[in-house]
């Protein structure tokens, strides 16, 4: 037996199969390396199949869209743009090997992707490792500040205080006691703090605050709707503030209209729920509920109203709606086409270096302006939610907001502050005065 | 005492019948029609704006065209202020979002199905015009309007508008209409809206600073009868600073409410666990039949409810496209179709895949898993990533209130439904041709074929017949649950548990193990919450199987072996 | 009626019939005697189809079932009485029988009088289940079953394995009358010599899965049958 | 003749694999690490870290293979062990943060900071020594496992009703690791690790070392299963497969003998987690989704269940196809091509690829020696017995 084995290793075979491994893996090598760059590659990461697919596979068309319509125009630098097309399918570790893929393989000059905030984290030390540049387009939970990613969504302050500032305004129904109702992750557990900060700071008591937690795609609401209905007969105006996550939006909403909690009776203000959320329910019996966003369909503008035509006509679907991911992709495309145009290069340093501070026309009237912090400057409306489907601006922020990295409600970052500009740092600590972490 | 209906109904027809012969009689009584409009105009007006002067309707609809809540409030306030017999009009058009405006020119519109009338006069406005808005609404004046139409209809002649007046006076419990709802009081014959507004007044006299003493003491009482959620949030609404008489009477009221509704909240969570228990069941019974009958592991089975579910989103699409009237019909309609869809995909799965792996469980699990990933992706290709809406015909929407708790007409249906399909089912296996040849093939494979019964066409016929009662599943859970390519997943693992916890190849057993998971999930739910009341039950039942490997139900001498 | 040739039948390298050939006809009573695991079963098996056969033909009236399934050849008339009578457990007695309507017309399916005036047991006990019935009452609901599909040839596996004298008479009067009946072929398969002896037309004895006597009823060498069943 | 024959084919399946895994090990680090990236021979490194994740998938379908290939336990849960094991070694990373996480807090992770929890949680003490680490990511998967097996084995849980209980083992995990109260994170689970024993996790080199350690693993894994199944142990294995209660009966304790095997498996499988985690650079809990370990059954289906170089080779193939169907044009259908694996594999190649492979040379080898027998037997027995 022994002897078998040493003839064999001793043998030519092993030489063959030393040789064809080597040429393995130098032929994929040499795949990677062929990228041709008379075209300005851009990544697209966002899951086309699985669980995430719902949200996401509409960031990919219309980041098509974007590009294919930047290059009507002429393209970037004398280039065409090239979309660079990847599904990490829902899967987080997936995230990291296709973000890796398409900067080490595929060249890619930035990418646009990720939804969930663990597929960011996931991503975040691929981009630090390679250097190359995100733009994340969802809103998410603030706490973080990097200097390969941009943040275009809204942190909490752009969305989740401004609606409760409006609930407990006259117009919003003076609202006293509060429903914190969310899926048990990340994000709403930061935001819930947050909140739950804020409002004690407002002068709420811990007995007019319920925070409840439900698992992802929860789908039978009876018992929390009639802990809601029950908390909220306490005798003082009660809303629900909403951080419930993705599939078990519909079943929690429609629970909701047939237990016969209107709107006027306790509002639910949602954070998560858009018009692509929208459109698989019923919204006559939900008339009056809220959300919060930094961008509706329904707002009347000529920049969106082209916005929304091109989109229905480059899907070739009428029905497709908008919603504030979109714009948010739309804002941080043209940024990223403004910083390159101005750095008259593609290389990730130059274009993060000319990202601060570039302005571009967001869709609902303003300007949004990139921050030293990788947040961006917006406005934030509250919508009531209409019988057609589509939300009604019920208030507006004055001016715009700019995005706050860190949460001044949380104790552990109130101190900290990203600049990335002048301090170099996504986390200095203005108490001890020096870049916590890592610099890099 | 009132007059009975029948005498006033009576004199109402001969009023009438008179009508032509004796017009001034008419004339009489629209006359005092108008008096009393009048005066309870007068008086909503005297205590909305005690230093207003009467605003003509002009005035109050201009508020309307400004496009902002400040101002359309003050136009709602001005339009009841203004009594005129439009007000209500206009107001249940603001209601239904039927109001409209035309910004240039000022002038405020009603729009109606067919055509546009003038809101000031009534009147059709041909050719009607075009850019027009509709004068929104937010929450703050969605109440304002629900107040100011309760007590502009207290006085209908329709009942059911009297109902719903009342409702919204209740909810309101808005100082200003206090004499219109006792006026209303006064006249009403009704006992169920008599109660109402006895209830709507003492809660107004509650809150207000000019009731007496006793007045409130007796109002106590009177909302202590309620003895629901809203009555506790009335009574615990009272000032501290009220006379500790009333104080004391509102927090005996309060506790005997809140003991009453606690044992209302057992029964509640009873109830919550029989709607989740038989939807439960419902996406489990199917896979009773494939796994318990056939020994077959149908991880698609998922996917069969979920196709369900979309063929029910398909036959909505058609009705909202070719016959909306049709709508209250749609599930009547989906469910045969549902079924025969369901049954085909799972024939043509059973007939191309699984009855190549008889006998060899593990791979029918692998192969059936890759067929669900399959179907899952079809769907998404073919209807999109995202959820499709499925309205509830009106008979599934809303809720009524049975003693303590209240029952949502889309769970209850859900529970009647599934005890249909579980009798039918049982009584398919029980009493039919097929139902005796799936029995026969169940107990003795060989025996069965020896007796000309062709097993083949029996085990097609038998997936066919557990993926269409899927299929009718994922019509019932379009009801409650959003319609996606993910709908499924959700699904299979807690079908699974049932059918394992309840024993293979026994539907009562499934019936019991899907009831009692149910129950005891939502029993857990409010201690443990949501997630750890599952996790809970998952490690139950692991440590169940391990007592009984077979489940409770286990028949003897035929279980499925690998 | 029913032509067996020169039939082979393996399980998996084991032979279990080698070439064997029988013929059995209407209104007679054939048996096929042999110890233990000399293929009598096999036999049964390779006409009803449970097992396929390796080599040879088999005809019902002239035509090849051997591609045929086990339901295809009991809808043309082939009912089995298997050895462990294989009753459905869990159905009642009724349905037991009425498992035989497979192969009837819409119209022709109802329980023939005969099966309740061979064995009156099952008359009164049609709503008991049939596993809780004693082994001979299981044995007669077998036959009775078998008999519901009107079959053209009946095949009998050792019906008096471990059932009690008295029914062992009134299934031996029940072949009897069928056979009496002139329109069904009868194969029984028996270890049961005496029984076998007292019915069968035509003996077969069968031996390491090859015919190695037979003889119809009148010309039967008792000598040489005893010496056959001994080897 | 014949099984001689087996064994030794088997073997040079054996050694051909090994021969390959290490000039895997040995010619991936040195293309990435001996020429500069711009070279025509320089191998990228993310197909390095791409690597490393396929080899510790190979290890984690081993370890399945080894109870459903050989023992018959068909477990739909072994995505749990290697979780677990990863999650360890996440534990571990994550202690290695200490105050250069965001909030420079040096005892707290990151997400401990921001939800205010106070101090760390006890089951998180220790993790900051590396031998501790060692130990849990084999121990924690391993008493699961022994607990899970002991009940489940002594009460005779088999087929179909085990497979559908790990799947709930596994979920019910899911949904408790998803939870932030339960203190792992949640659902971004653990990330933005630094160092691993003082080196840089993202340096070329040390990813270079971790993917030789994972080969290393892998072999040792393999070598292991070997020796398992290929002893006297390992024939008990497979008859508990093809026979369980017949085995019972010959007065083997059948379930001692699957606890063993079992308990084994899934330490293999935390092996497995622990490896993946730092070259991944995350782990949360979809690692425990029930999808996840039935897809790494099919890995070893294809590959060749009750073949170990066919687990190895089914990993590499399935995850291979995977990356390709997941870029450019193909992007959607990757789920298409997953479901058809399935389908295809148990209808049409049931033995997987190595198993199919081997049964025909088996077929072939057998053809020949039962021409060679029938000549030489022929004339010495006449008639030959049943």
């Amino acid at each position: 037996m022994f002897s078998f084995i040493r003839t064999a290793a001793s043998g030519p075979l092993a030489r063959r199969l030393m040789g064809a491994t080597a040429g393995l893996a130098l032929s994929l090598s040499a795949i990677s390396g062929a990228s041709a760059q008379d075209t300005i590659k851009v990544g697209i990461l966002h899951s086309l199949s699985g669980t995430m697919a719902i949200s996401e596979t509409t960031l990919k068309d219309v980041m098509l869209m974007l590009i294919d319509e930047q290059n009507k125009k002429g393209g970037l630098l004398g280039k065409k743009l090239e979309a660079v097309v990847v599904d990490p399918a829902s899967n987080w570790p997936l995230f990291a090997e296709k973000a890796r893929e398409l900067i080490s393989k595929d060249k890619v000059s930035v990418v646009f992707g990720c939804w969930t905030s663990v597929s960011r984290k996931s991503v975040l030390p691929v981009f630090k490792e390679l250097d190359s540049i995100l733009f994340y387009p969802v809103q998410y939970e603030g706490e973080e500040s990097e200097r390969n990613v941009f943040y275009t969504g809204a942190a909490p302050n752009q969305q989740a205080i401004p609606a409760v500032d409006y609930l407990m305004s006259k117009d919003g129904g003076s609202v006293k006691r509060w429903v914190l109702a969310g899926t048990d992750y990340v994000y709403p557990r930061t935001t819930n703090k947050i909140l739950e900060a804020y409002l004690k700071a407002k002068g709420v008591k811990e007995e007019d605050i319920m925070i409840n937690y439900t698992p992802f795609g929860h789908s039978d609401w009876q018992t929390i709707v009639s802990d809601i209905k029950k908390f909220g007969s306490a005798g003082k105006k009660t809303a629900v503030v909403s951080t419930i996550n993705g599939d078990a939006n519909v079943p929690f909403y429609k629970e909701l209209a047939n237990q016969g909690l209107k709107a006027t009776d306790i509002p639910v203000v949602a954070f998560s729920v858009g018009e692509e959320e929208l459109a698989g329910l019923d919204t006559k019996p939900l008339v009056g509920h809220l959300a919060a966003w930094n961008y509706f369909e329904s707002i009347k503008n000529p920049a969106n109203a082209a916005f929304i035509k091109s989109w229905k006509e480059f899907t070739k679907n009428p029905k497709r709606t908008t919603n504030d991911p979109m714009e948010a992709h739309y804002i941080g495309f043209n940024m990223w086409v403004k910083a390159v145009e101005k750095a008259k290069s593609v290389e990730p340093d130059k274009v993060i270096a000319a990202l601060p501070g570039i302005e571009t026309p967001n869709l609902t009237g303003g300007t949004s302006k990139m921050l030293a912090n990788h947040h961006i400057t917006k406005p934030v409306f509250v919508g009531e939610i209409r019988g057609d489907g589509q939300f009604d601006v019920v208030w507006k922020s004055k001016g715009l907001v700019s995005g706050d990295a860190w949460s001044d409600f949380l104790p552990g970052s109130k101190d900290l502050e990203a600049d990335w500009v002048t301090l170099k740092c996504g986390n200095y600590n203005k108490v001890a005065k020096k870049c916590g972490g890592q610099a890099s | 005492m009132p007059p009975p209906d029948f005498l006033l109904r009576y004199f109402r027809k001969v009023l009438a019948g008179a009508c032509a012969m004796i017009c001034t009689r008419l004339t009489l009584t629209r006359w005092l029609f108008g008096l009393l409009a009048a005066y309870v105009a007068a008086a909503a007006l005297l205590i909305a704006m005690p230093h207003a002067r009467a605003q003509s309707l002009d005035a109050a609809l201009a508020h309307f065209t400004e496009d902002s809540f400040d101002d359309t409030d003050q136009g709602i306030q001005a339009v009841v202020a203004s009594g005129s017999p439009r007000a209500s009009a206009i107001i249940q058009a603001l209601s239904d979002g039927r109001l409209a405006y035309d910004g240039d020119k000022k002038k405020i519109y009603i729009k109606t199905d067919a055509q546009v009338l003038d809101a000031e006069t009534g009147q059709p406005v041909t050719p009607a015009p075009d850019n027009l808005d509709t004068v929104r609404l937010n929450n703050r004046l969605r109440q304002a309007v629900a107040a100011a139409l309760g007590g502009l209809t207290l006085m209908s002649p329709d009942r059911a508008a009297r109902l719903s007046a009342a409702q919204a006076v209740f909810k309101s419990r808005d100082e200003k209409v206090l004499p219109v709802v006792e006026a209303a009081l006064a006249k009403e014959a009704d006992a169920g809206i008599k109660t109402i507004l006895a209830q709507t007044r003492a809660a107004i006299l509650l809150g207000s600073d000019e009731a007496t003493e006793p007045q409130k003491v007796e109002a106590v009482a009177a909302i202590a009868a309620r003895g629901d959620q809203d009555a506790l949030r009335i009574l615990n609404d009272i000032s501290a600073d009220a006379p500790p008489a009333v104080t004391k009477a509102a927090q005996s009221a309060i506790k005997s409410i809140q003991n009453q509704l606690a044992l209302w909240s057992a029964v509640q969570n009873a109830w919550y666990g029989l709607s989740l228990g038989s939807v439960l069941l419902l996406a489990a019974i199917g896979l009773a039949i494939t796994f318990g009958v056939m020994g077959v592991i149908n991880m698609a089975h998922g996917e069969m409810v979920m196709i369900g579910a979309y063929v029910t989103f398909a036959v909505q699409e058609m009705i909202r496209a070719y016959n909306p009237g049709l709508f209250d019909y749609s599930l009547a309609i989906a469910l045969p179709l549902a079924f025969l869809v369901s049954a085909l995909v799972g024939i043509l799965i059973e007939r191309t895949v699984i009855r190549f792996l008889y006998g060899r469980p593990l791979e029918t699990l692998l192969a059936t898993w890759g067929i669900s990933l399959i179907l899952q992706q079809a769907v998404r290709s073919l209807f999109g990533p995202t959820n499709r809406e499925v309205g509830n015909p009106s008979w599934m929407s809303g809720a009524f209130e049975l003693g303590g708790i209240t029952i949502t007409y889309n769970r209850l249906w859900i529970v009647v439904f599934t005890i249909a399909v579980f009798v039918a089912l049982l009584g398919m296996l029980r009493f039919t041709r097929l139902g005796l040849e799936v029995r026969a093939v169940t107990q003795n494979r060989a025996m069965a074929a020896s007796m000309g019964i062709r097993t083949a066409r029996i085990d097609a016929l038998t997936f066919g017949l557990g993926s269409g009662i899927a299929g009718i599943a994922g019509v019932a859970l379009s009801q409650i649950d959003n319609v996606s390519p993910n709908l499924g997943q959700g699904y299979i693992i807690d079908s699974f548990m049932v059918v394992v916890f309840g024993g293979v190849g026994n539907l009562w057993g499934t019936l019991v193990g899907a009831l009692t998971l149910g129950i005891a999930n939502k029993f857990l739910e409010p201690y443990a919450g949501a997630v750890l009341a599952k996790i809970a039950i998952l490690v139950f039942i692991i440590l169940f199987i391990q007592k009984k490997p077979r489940g409770m139900f286990a028949l003897k001498g035929r279980a499925v072996e690998a | 009626m029913l032509n067996v040739n020169a039939v082979d039948l393996h399980y998996g390298a084991a032979q279990a019939l080698r070439g064997i050939s029988l013929d059995a006809q209407a209104g007679k009573v054939t048996c096929v005697l042999g110890r233990n695991g000399v293929g009598k079963s096999s036999l049964l098996r390779a006409v009803t189809g449970r097992h396929t056969v390796t080599g040879g033909t088999i005809t019902l009236d002239g035509t090849d079932i051997i591609r045929l399934s086990p339901a295809e050849r009991a809808r043309r008339g082939v009912a089995y009485v298997p050895q462990g009578r294989e009753i459905f457990p869990l159905l009642t007695v009724e349905e037991n029988l009425e498992t035989g309507f497979s192969p009837l017309r819409r119209g022709d399916r109802s329980i023939p009088d005969d099966v309740y005036s061979l064995f009156p047991v099952l008359r009164s006990m049609l709503r008991r289940r049939g596993g809780d019935l004693s082994g001979g009452q299981q044995q007669q609901l077998a036959i009775g079953r078998a008999l519901v599909m009107r079959p053209k040839l009946l095949l009998l596996d050792e019906p008096t394995e471990g059932i009690q004298p008295s029914i062992i008479k009134d299934i031996g009067r029940a072949i009897e009358y069928l056979r009496g009946l002139g329109d069904m072929a009868i194969v029984l398969v028996e270890q049961y010599l005496d029984f076998a002896r007292e019915l069968g037309d035509r003996l077969v004895v069968l031996d390491r899965g090859a015919v190695v006597y037979a003889a119809d009823r009148e010309t039967v060498d008792d000598a040489a049958l005893k010496r056959a069943l001994a080897i | 003749m014949i099984t001689a024959a087996f064994v030794r084919s088997l073997d040079r399946g054996g050694m051909i694999f090994l021969i390959v895994l290490a000039a895997f090990a040995f010619a991936v680090p040195f293309f990435n690490l001996a020429f500069p990236p711009g070279s025509p021979l320089h191998l990228p490194t993310y197909l390095v870290a791409l690597f490393g994740k396929y080899v510790c998938y190979a290890l984690l379908a081993l370890s399945i293979d080894l109870v459903w290939g050989y023992c018959g336990i068909l477990s739909l849960g072994h995505g749990a062990f290697f979780a677990l094991g990863g999650y360890a070694m996440g534990m571990y990373l994550m202690r290695q943060i200490g105050a250069r996480g965001v909030y420079a807090n040096p005892v707290l992770p990151d997400f401990m900071v921001f939800l205010n929890w106070k101090e760390l949680p006890f089951f998180w003490y220790g993790f900051q020594s590396f031998p501790y680490a060692l130990l849990m990511i084999v121990l924690v998967p391993g008493v699961l496992a022994f607990v899970f097996g002991w009940f489940a084995f002594r009460s005779r849980v088999t087929g179909v009703y085990l497979s559908i209980i790990t799947q709930a083992m596994t979920y019910a995990l899911l949904l408790a690791f998803f939870r932030n109260d339960f203190g792992f994170g949640g659902n971004n689970g653990l990330t933005d690790f630094k160092d691993i024993l003082g080196f840089n996790v993202q340096a070329q080199g040390t990813r270079a070392a971790l993917f030789v350690l994972s080969c290393v693993a892998l072999a040792a894994g393999f070598l292991l299963c070997r020796a398992i199944v290929s002893s006297k142990f390992g024939k008990v294995l497979v008859a508990i497969r093809d026979a369980e209660s017949r085995t019972r009966f010959l007065g083997y304790r059948v379930e001692n003998y699957k606890l063993f095997v079992w308990t084994f498996s899934a330490c293999m499988a935390g092996v497995a987690g622990a490896l993946y985690v730092p070259q991944v650079g995350i782990i949360n809990p979809s690692e425990f989704a029930p999808a996840n370990s039935i897809e790494a059954v099919i890995w070893v289906a294809v590959g060749g269940r009750g073949t170990l170089t066919g687990a190895v080779l089914g990993a590499f193939l399935v995850n291979y196809a995977k990356t390709f169907f997941t870029s450019g044009m193909l992007a959607p259908y990757w789920l298409f091509v997953l479901g058809a694996l399935f389908v295809g594999t148990t209808l049409l190649l049931p033995r997987g690829i190595v198993g199919t492979l081997s049964h025909w040379r088996i077929a072939r080898t057998e053809r020949k020696t039962a021409a060679a027998a029938e000549d030489s037997v022929a004339w010495a027995v006449p008639r030959a017995a049943e």
